[in-house]
């Protein structure tokens, strides 16, 4: 160990100062920190997939066509044949709603906030800091709001569209905030060559920004309509129904969805249950992983790094 | 006009003047305006939802008393309004969770960001994104049935956890947060410039050194941000602790082996109960989620700050 | 593959929607599984917004059918009247709500209600088993009960303590079955309370205390709790039918459908059986309510 | 306002200027398309140029040099409200085309630019093909053409792009070098059809071949349009251009600085016999 | 490695090395204390610079100059080990540091850092406190010092700084000027008394005035450390430098562009009398 004992006053002996570099010092702490760091690593994301993994394996047994064509049973002897058809039809149904729904609204607002608004204004800022106030909002009080407006003042009782209206409410933040950024990422030259030929700002947005941002939005998008997959608090303050042995056929339909058909099953106290749970756990899952893959594989293959 | 000449000069100056309508400008930003404007009327829903029974809650139970109380009993003969066992349950729950995930997640920012080399990042950064996005209804599960066993079979003395306790919800919790943690940390310890960490080696650092007092620090608005984000996602998180928290509220439990009723959970499970909608004790729910809304509100306005000064520091 | 004899033959169609009660789910469930095999075109939701949210959406006229583990309350009462809504009170099971202890606990095989008392009342200090008994051994108390928020818990205070919602508050409650089941298991010294269907279900790791109403300790059972002995904690459990819902041709066949296998029903569901004296009543409440509409 | 009325400042030179005949670098040279009149451009309250006057001569190549941060670009984007689309930036005085003022009420900046085009210093090609990069500008400003493929095609020739690019047309903009993406940049420029081009360090990210190219192509374009060319380098403007605006940057009491105009005249007198020392200076390689 | 064993190969023109004594810009130029000896330096399989032979000499100025991309950041980078940084970088060759090779396998980069220091191009100060940032590099190498207060003191007045910040040093390193900056890049890496500070083209993010303190502050370090510069202006290296080495890029058959060092001399001969046409053509302006 060489530490340089080099005061203001001098610095190291240049004659010697060739081969001091080839003393190297042991730096212990150095290993031990860089242990430490993988160490979290592999701790998080072992705990992780030790988890998972113990999921599947519990839902081992239920992990066959029964689990997406068999309905529910209300009969507990008969708990083995049965499925959870309706609540992924259910789940379906809202996502494909959220789609509807929330990505226009979303992708318009992320447009007035990125190209048309003045930033300088303040309700324009307000309007800002409401978005990324809701986006921190537990997801519990948008049932609550559900509840109380959706379903009841505005009559639209306890519906699949009800639900859908929630949920886009729910993730809309995350749609605006990602397209936002996928806007942003477009750089500002795109936009004035766009300008300088004499292009209106509309054409400019329409034909330039938004197709060079459409990696950006489309992640952005289906990371948001995963998280709706997954929610479960708002549907149980709205009161989702969750025995149903029918699909929904229709907006005004009644439904259930996958996280609420797992959390009532957990609630029960017979083991078949809790197996059933695993297995539609291990769908739900799958579906929202797939869906994940799928925006980070569009993300990081086409989104242009300028 | 045809491809083969250019403006007529003398004409040009007076051709400048607003000549044409483009109605589809106007028309777009009449759209534009109106989908920005949804978000406004969800917060407007919002306090609304929230306020009218909350206000009617506090026409017959006083503020001080909600604030101040030290337990939670709407549902029993006994009432008693003091919404502090809820909080001190949620702060549990959270101070765990946060013990558990803030190490975690920025030793694996660290070790990914400075360490990792470039393939294994590409590989683990996509994971970790993907993690994060596992539904927190699967967090409960894993709770109650797979940690819960575990934490009761190891634990060292006879007296064990309850079966639902705040430990097992804020291990489960903490978990769930890692990934949100370590990814966005991660994202700030990126942006921190190249420059900076060449200048400290340049000044012969070791990695450790320019980890520990160069990059975190640099970065250490936007893992304050992260942190916070954690905390806020904590806090309102409410099937994990519905599932494996318990329901007990009639005192301030900070002992993490027991089992208590968060804000969320309350508000779940009234939601789901039996008391008659309506009565106070109904709208007591609707007390608790306007407090939840108020907290996290103030998390947020922090964490907008702390991702400000994040992007300020090197834009 | 069942012989339904007296309904409507025809294909019907349309919904029937029950909500309310999580207690009482398992008996329209069941009934929505059966009557799928018979009525497919029908579509019966059962919901489990608790007791309280299912009479707000009865008395709102956004269900057919209320599952109810408690009877209608005053406010719920003229929140129907107010909407205009008439309805009829079905029992359509019995419950006994069973007191149960862990496997461990050789000493105790019956509580008298008055002991229930002592332990459950508001306020109580009771920590350890020789404090309800002095022949118990020494043994810490550890309490485990239903979410406060039940109809369950609601009967329960109302005839062991006298008032419903009386109740100490420092045990662990929980909405989650699993919660008693595993914390009464699991605990030497643990003691719990449910339905009956519960400790049914788990009767390999519970045991079920007797419980001494004034004549002598009675066990939990199906026939106990039919013949009305075990007492007094044998409750009933209801569905609300209104009249507008059984307008309803596939209302009024799922509710006649529901009491002609009422027994399957509540078999199948693990509940207390009814008695012939109660399926007659039914049968001529639910005949009245037709008449009705 | 008169384009001949140029009011010649203390502290600026203007030479050559309202006098064609004399020694000036073509025989076609005409009366100033556009000029400026004690414009000063702000950024917020910051005002980053002062009281800039000088005159921009048709169909002539308008050079604009100085040290880094003096403002050149700031003025040149004056000439199209491109500032416009920076917030906070404002523009006082007067900036004149064929005697309009562009900053009047009544003008539409859309227009403004379709007639004054643009280059910018970094090749900025959109992400589609070469095709639809040269087809973006006509059909945008719904200019009415018999065949897209004839404009497309005569846009790159004019461009001297259309050898190299005639037979991947279909493929990306972004697929070509930098010195062909900046000759793309140019015909998608030229094929609106524009009065005026302006071209900010349009070399700068080149190497010295591709820069040559350019060079010529510009020379080549002054046939035809009005350029006016921001360089960081004094060589090219001394080969290229006709008339020269030297800029620099001083410093105000309050330690802020503002770019101003020093010097405009004839590049030929400009680089040879400079009026001002500060230009005189920045030339010879004193300072920069 | 014997320090003046270097290789003179065909198309490099060593002059001035190895004759300190004659023309040597000052009298007390000595060995060279760095020597390279035929480096190459790849990126992944990109051969970036080939094959450099030239000496440091100590405590002098070398400059390195040249167009664009010709790998003189490379190189410099070389010396000291900052390559290692880059994944996939590699060099071959030898460079010595008193005859010790600096990529033997034994040789501990950071102490090669610590004493071979280094100032990069844009001024990167962290985002500490004045105070911090100089005190940096004494802390983590573990330097003993008697009074930290004092070492940062020196450390600012020879890096002529000290004067415009003493009575804020506790405040951030972000909070000065470009100019100040760089200043307080070239404290800190002083602060840690290396023998060599290798600068990258340390004033081109500067003004003019910033630009002309740094040099004077060069010329100043010059008594105490070898310095080497990469520097884009011509005029600078001319200004400051004692050695200069002249870089350019040659294309090789497969369209591949390879960083050679062209021509190596005291810097009075270089620019009055290159050895080399391209020298000669890049000094004149020519290219670039
Ligand atoms: N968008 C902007 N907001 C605020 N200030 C700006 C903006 N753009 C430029 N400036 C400032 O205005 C001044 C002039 O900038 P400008 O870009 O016009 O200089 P320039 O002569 O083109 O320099 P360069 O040769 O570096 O391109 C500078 O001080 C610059 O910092
Ligand atoms: N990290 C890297 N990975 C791959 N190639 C690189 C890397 N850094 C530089 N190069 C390439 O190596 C060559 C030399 O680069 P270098 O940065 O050394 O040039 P330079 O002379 O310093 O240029 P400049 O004057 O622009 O700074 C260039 O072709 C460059 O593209
Ligand atoms: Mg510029
Ligand atoms: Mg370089």
């Amino acid at each position: 160990m060489s530490t340089p004992t080099i005061t203001t006053e001098t610095r190291p002996d240049s004659s010697a100062s060739g081969d001091a570099l080839t003393q190297r010092r042991s730096r212990p702490g150095e290993v031990a920190f860089r242990l430490a760091m993988q160490a979290c690593l592999l701790i998080a994301f072992g705990v992780l997939a030790a988890l998972l993994t113990w999921v599947l394996v519990k839902g081992w047994n239920r992990l066959d066509s029964r689990l997406w064509t068999e309905m529910p049973t209300g009969l507990a002897s008969r708990l083995d044949g049965a499925g959870v058809q309706s609540a992924l039809v259910g789940t379906l149904w809202i996502i494909s709603l959220v789609a509807l729904i929330c990505l226009p609204i979303g992708i318009l607002s992320a447009i007035y906030l990125e190209e048309y608004a003045d930033n300088t204004r303040w309700y324009n800022r307000l309007l800002e800091l409401n978005i990324q106030n809701l986006a921190g909002v537990p997801s519990i009080i948008f049932g609550i709001l559900g509840l109380g407006i959706i379903a009841r003042a505005l009559g639209l009782g306890f519906t699949v569209i009800t639900a859908a209206i929630v949920l886009s409410l729910l993730v809309l933040p995350v749609v605006i905030i990602a397209t936002r950024e996928a806007i942003r990422a477009v750089p500002q030259s795109i936009r004035h060559a766009s300008y300088a030929l004499g292009a209106t700002k509309w054409q400019t947005v329409s034909r330039q920004v938004l197709p060079s941002a459409v990696p950006g939005i489309a992640t952005g998008s289906i990371l948001a309509l995963s998280r709706a997959i997954g929610e479960a608090a708002p549907l149980i303050v709205l009161g989702a129904v969750t025995f149903i042995t029918f699909n929904p056929d229709g907006l005004d339909s009644g439904y259930t969805a996958l996280p609420i058909q797992i959390y009532t099953f957990i609630t029960r106290s017979q083991s078949e249950y809790t197996e059933l749970a695993a297995g539609a756990i291990v769908l739900l899952l799958a579906i929202v992983l797939a869906m994940n893959s799928i925006a980070i594989f569009v993300r990081n293959r086409f989104e242009k790094r300028w | 006009m045809s491809t083969s000449t250019s403006n007529a000069g003398s004409a040009a100056g007076s051709a400048l003047r607003r000549g044409r309508r483009r109605p589809v400008d106007s028309t777009v930003k009449v759209l534009l305006v109106a989908a920005a404007l949804v978000s406004v009327a969800t917060t407007i829903g919002i306090v609304i939802a929230l306020a009218q029974p909350t206000v009617g809650f506090f026409q017959q139970v006083s503020i001080v008393e909600f604030v101040t109380g030290t337990s939670w009993t709407p549902t029993f003969a006994q009432k008693a309004y003091g919404v502090l066992p809820l909080v001190a349950a949620t702060l549990t729950v959270t101070g765990v969770a946060l013990t558990i995930a803030v190490p975690l997640g920025l030793g694996s920012a660290i070790y990914l960001s400075e360490y990792a080399n470039p393939r294994t990042r590409k590989v683990l950064k996509p994971i970790i994104e993907l993690l994060a996005g596992v539904p927190t209804v699967v967090y409960g599960f894993v709770a109650l049935f797979a940690l819960n066993p575990l934490l009761q079979r190891w634990w060292p003395t006879d007296n064990g956890p309850a079966f639902q306790n705040l430990l097992i919800a804020g291990i489960a919790m903490g978990i769930m947060i890692v990934p949100t943690i370590a990814s966005i940390s991660e994202d700030s310890m990126a942006a921190v410039p190249r420059s900076l960490r060449e200048g400290a080696y340049a000044l012969a650092s070791t990695k450790m050194q320019v980890s520990t007092r160069v990059v975190v620090p640099a970065a250490m608005s936007g893992i304050v941000a992260a942190v916070v984000l954690g905390i806020s996602r904590a806090v309102g998180e409410t099937m994990i602790v519905t599932i494996a928290g318990g329901l007990t509220s009639d005192r301030i439990v900070l002992n993490p082996l027991e089992g208590a009723a968060t804000m969320t959970a309350f508000i779940a499970n009234i939601s789901s109960g039996d008391i008659p909608v309506g009565s106070l004790d109904y709208d007591s729910v609707f007390a608790v989620g306007a407090l939840l809304f108020l907290i996290t509100f103030a998390l947020n306005a922090v964490s907008i700050r702390m991702v400000r000064r994040f992007r300020e520091v090197y834009e | 593959s069942s012989n339904n004899e007296g309904a409507n033959d025809g294909e019907l169609s349309g919904e029937v929607k029950v909500n309310g009660s999580s207690t009482v789910a398992p008996l329209s469930e069941a009934a929505a599984t059966f009557y799928r095999e018979v009525q497919s075109g029908v579509n019966v939701s059962v919901g489990t917004s608790g007791t309280g949210g299912g009479f707000e959406r009865f008395c709102k006229g956004e269900t057919d059918i209320s599952d109810a583990s408690r009877p209608i309350k005053e406010s719920e009462i003229e929140a129907c009247e107010a909407a205009g809504i008439q309805y009829k009170e079905l029992v359509v099971a019995n419950d006994a709500l069973t007191v149960v202890v862990s496997k461990d606990n050789d000493w105790a095989d019956c509580l008298t209600v008055d002991q229930l008392k002592t332990i459950w009342e508001p306020n109580s200090k009771v920590v350890n088993w020789n404090q309800v008994d002095p022949s118990f051994p020494d043994e810490p108390l550890k309490l485990f009960g239903p979410g406060t928020d039940s109809g369950t818990f609601d009967y329960f205070t109302d005839e062991i303590n006298g008032e419903e919602g009386a109740s100490r508050t420092d045990y662990t409650a929980s909405e989650n079955d699993n919660v008693v089941v595993q914390g009464v298991a699991g605990t030497k010294g643990g003691l719990g309370y449910f339905g009956f269907t519960y400790f049914e279900e788990n009767a390999d790791k519970l045991k079920a205390l007797k419980v001494d109403g004034g004549s002598g300790c009675v066990e939990p059972s199906l026939k106990t709790a039919q013949e009305n002995t075990y007492q007094p904690l044998s409750r009933p459990l209801f569905v609300y039918v209104s009249d507008a819902a059984v307008k309803k041709e596939q209302v009024a066949d799922f509710v006649n459908f529901y009491i002609e296998r009422i027994d399957d029903i509540v078999l199948e569901a693990k509940y207390v059986p009814l008695t012939e004296e109660q399926k007659s009543t039914l049968q001529a409440e639910f005949d009245a309510l037709k008449a009705a509409a | 306002m008169n384009p001949t009325d140029t009011t010649i400042r203390p502290g600026v030179s203007i030479a050559g200027v309202g006098t064609p005949s004399t020694g000036a670098p073509r025989s076609d040279a005409a009366d100033p398309v556009m000029e400026l009149s004690g414009v000063s451009v702000y950024y917020g309250a910051y005002e980053a140029v002062r009281d800039t006057s000088m005159p921009i001569q048709e169909k002539q190549i308008t050079a604009m040099i100085g040290p880094s941060g003096c403002g050149k670009s700031t003025i040149l984007r004056s000439l199209n409200r491109m500032n416009d689309l920076i917030p906070g930036a404002r523009v006082s005085g007067a900036v004149t085309y064929h005697g309009q003022d562009l900053y009047a009420k009544d003008v539409d900046p859309i227009e403004v630019r379709r007639r004054i085009g643009m280059v910018f210093q970094k090749p900025n090609p959109f992400p589609k093909s070469i095709y639809d990069n040269v087809a973006y500008g006509p059909r945008v400003t719904g200019m009415k053409v018999s065949s897209m493929d004839d404009l497309v095609e005569r846009a790159l020739r004019d461009a001297a792009l259309w050898d190299e690019v005639k037979d991947k047309l279909k493929t990306s903009g972004l697929a070509l070098s930098g010195g062909q993406q900046q000759r793309l940049c140019i015909a998608r420029t030229i094929a609106v059809r524009p009065e005026i081009i302006l071209m900010d360090e349009p070399c700068s990210a080149l190497d010295p071949i591709a820069t040559a190219k350019i060079e010529d192509l510009m020379s080549e374009l002054s046939n035809d349009y009005t350029i006016v060319i921001v360089t960081h380098n004094m060589q090219q403007a001394a080969r290229v251009s006709h008339y020269t605006a030297f800029f620099t940057a001083e410093v105000d009491e309050q330690q802020e600085r503002h770019g101003r105009l020093v010097e405009f005249s004839q590049t030929g007198k400009l680089f040879t016999n400079p009026a001002d020392k500060r230009t005189e200076d920045y030339i010879t390689g004193r300072f920069g």
